[in-house]
């Protein structure tokens, strides 16, 4: 799955492309989990989304291998 | 049928003039703007200049619901969304928001709604450099 | 000091540049702007033109009591509030008002009141002229 | 006194200059009463204000020959 990263997300998660079987990632919540396992500083955002295919995702979306998925840091445009 | 939605994402000069004359209208008696410019300072601390870094196709579809809610639900006759990306200069424009309407409450309450909702969903990040370093504001707490 | 209020009454054609051009400043975010135009219909009569009359003198200091409340209670930095007299056209700028401020919120609000308060106390008259005839608008009830 | 005239008022109200102690007008309220007396249309007005040197007055408003005395109709510029 194509992993797109903006913001201070770049600095922080390096990889734009994960594995969902091997990871046993099947929703957008059990990608958080990961992403946050794997890249503490995640925690220091004051929030943080996922959009699936260019729209806001809930947690309990399921995600799939040719998804477009970004994590969204905080917006601060305008 | 006549465009009632302009939304532009890019990296030359905003422009009020080009806004301004899509909203305009002969039926139209009143026209709300809204320009964010690049402030000199925040909390204090002198800013040199902004980034602004967009995901550019998302960021168009958000401007663009918060177009029709504000031709569907507002009252606005037209809107124009324009965000500057890239960097921007302090006093430069970085989001110019045009609304006309047959009567102004309607394009006040459009043009409000539709910064105020820019600025909380809109995939748009902005890179504060400073003399001494440089931050993505909102990010942390 | 610096001036922060700009009144003007005049014949010639509004430019919004102008406006803008006083108003912002490197220290403030938001400029929040109105435009009125000239509206091709009310009440569904078709109009041709607009005639406006002003007591001059006593615009110029009703409008600036306006914008004296905007940069006193209203948190505006900067105003600018330019009306046309004379015959106006269809579409054409009968006024800009530009209020620039630190935050947003204040910009609009006063962008708001100063509209709000020059339709009621500014002693412009306006005309209009229909296809079969004119009046004056609001003169009778 | 001189007497301005604006809008619909100056196409009905011809006279631009009133004398204060022939007609017996001392306040704002007394100059209203000689008009409407004079001018009945005045009556059809939504409202009309009186203004002297260039500011509203209140009806107890004493005036003096030589204040600039001016009556709006309602208003309607922006």
């Amino acid at each position: 799955m194509e992993l797109i990263l903006f913001g201070i997300i770049k600095e922080w998660v390096t990889e734009t492309d994960i594995d969902l079987q091997e990871n046993n990632i099947q929703t957008v919540k059990d990608l958080k989990l990961y992403l946050l396992n794997k890249y503490p500083q995640l925690n220091s955002l004051s929030s943080y989304m996922i959009a699936v295919n260019q729209t806001y995702a809930e947690d309990n979306m399921v995600l799939s291998t040719d998804a477009e998925v970004a994590i969204l840091p905080p917006v601060s445009g305008g | 049928m006549k465009q009632l939605i302009d939304i532009q994402v890019k990296t030359t000069h905003l422009q009020i003039d080009e806004c301004y004359d899509f909203v305009t209208d002969p039926s139209c008696g009143g026209l709300a703007l809204f320009v964010g410019t690049v402030r000199n300072k925040n909390k204090g601390e002198s800013i040199t200049k902004l980034t602004f870094e967009a995901y550019t196709a998302m960021a168009l579809k958000e401007m663009k619901k918060i177009a029709e809610t504000c031709i569907n639900e507002k009252g606005a006759n037209k809107i124009s969304l324009h965000h500057r990306i890239g960097d921007v200069l302090i006093s430069e424009k970085a989001v110019i928001i045009a609304v006309s309407s047959t009567h102004r409450a309607a394009a006040f309450e459009a043009c409000q709604y539709a910064i105020d909702t820019l600025k909380e969903t809109v995939p748009i990040w902005k890179k504060e450099f400073l003399v001494d370093g440089s931050y993505w504001v909102n990010a942390t707490p």
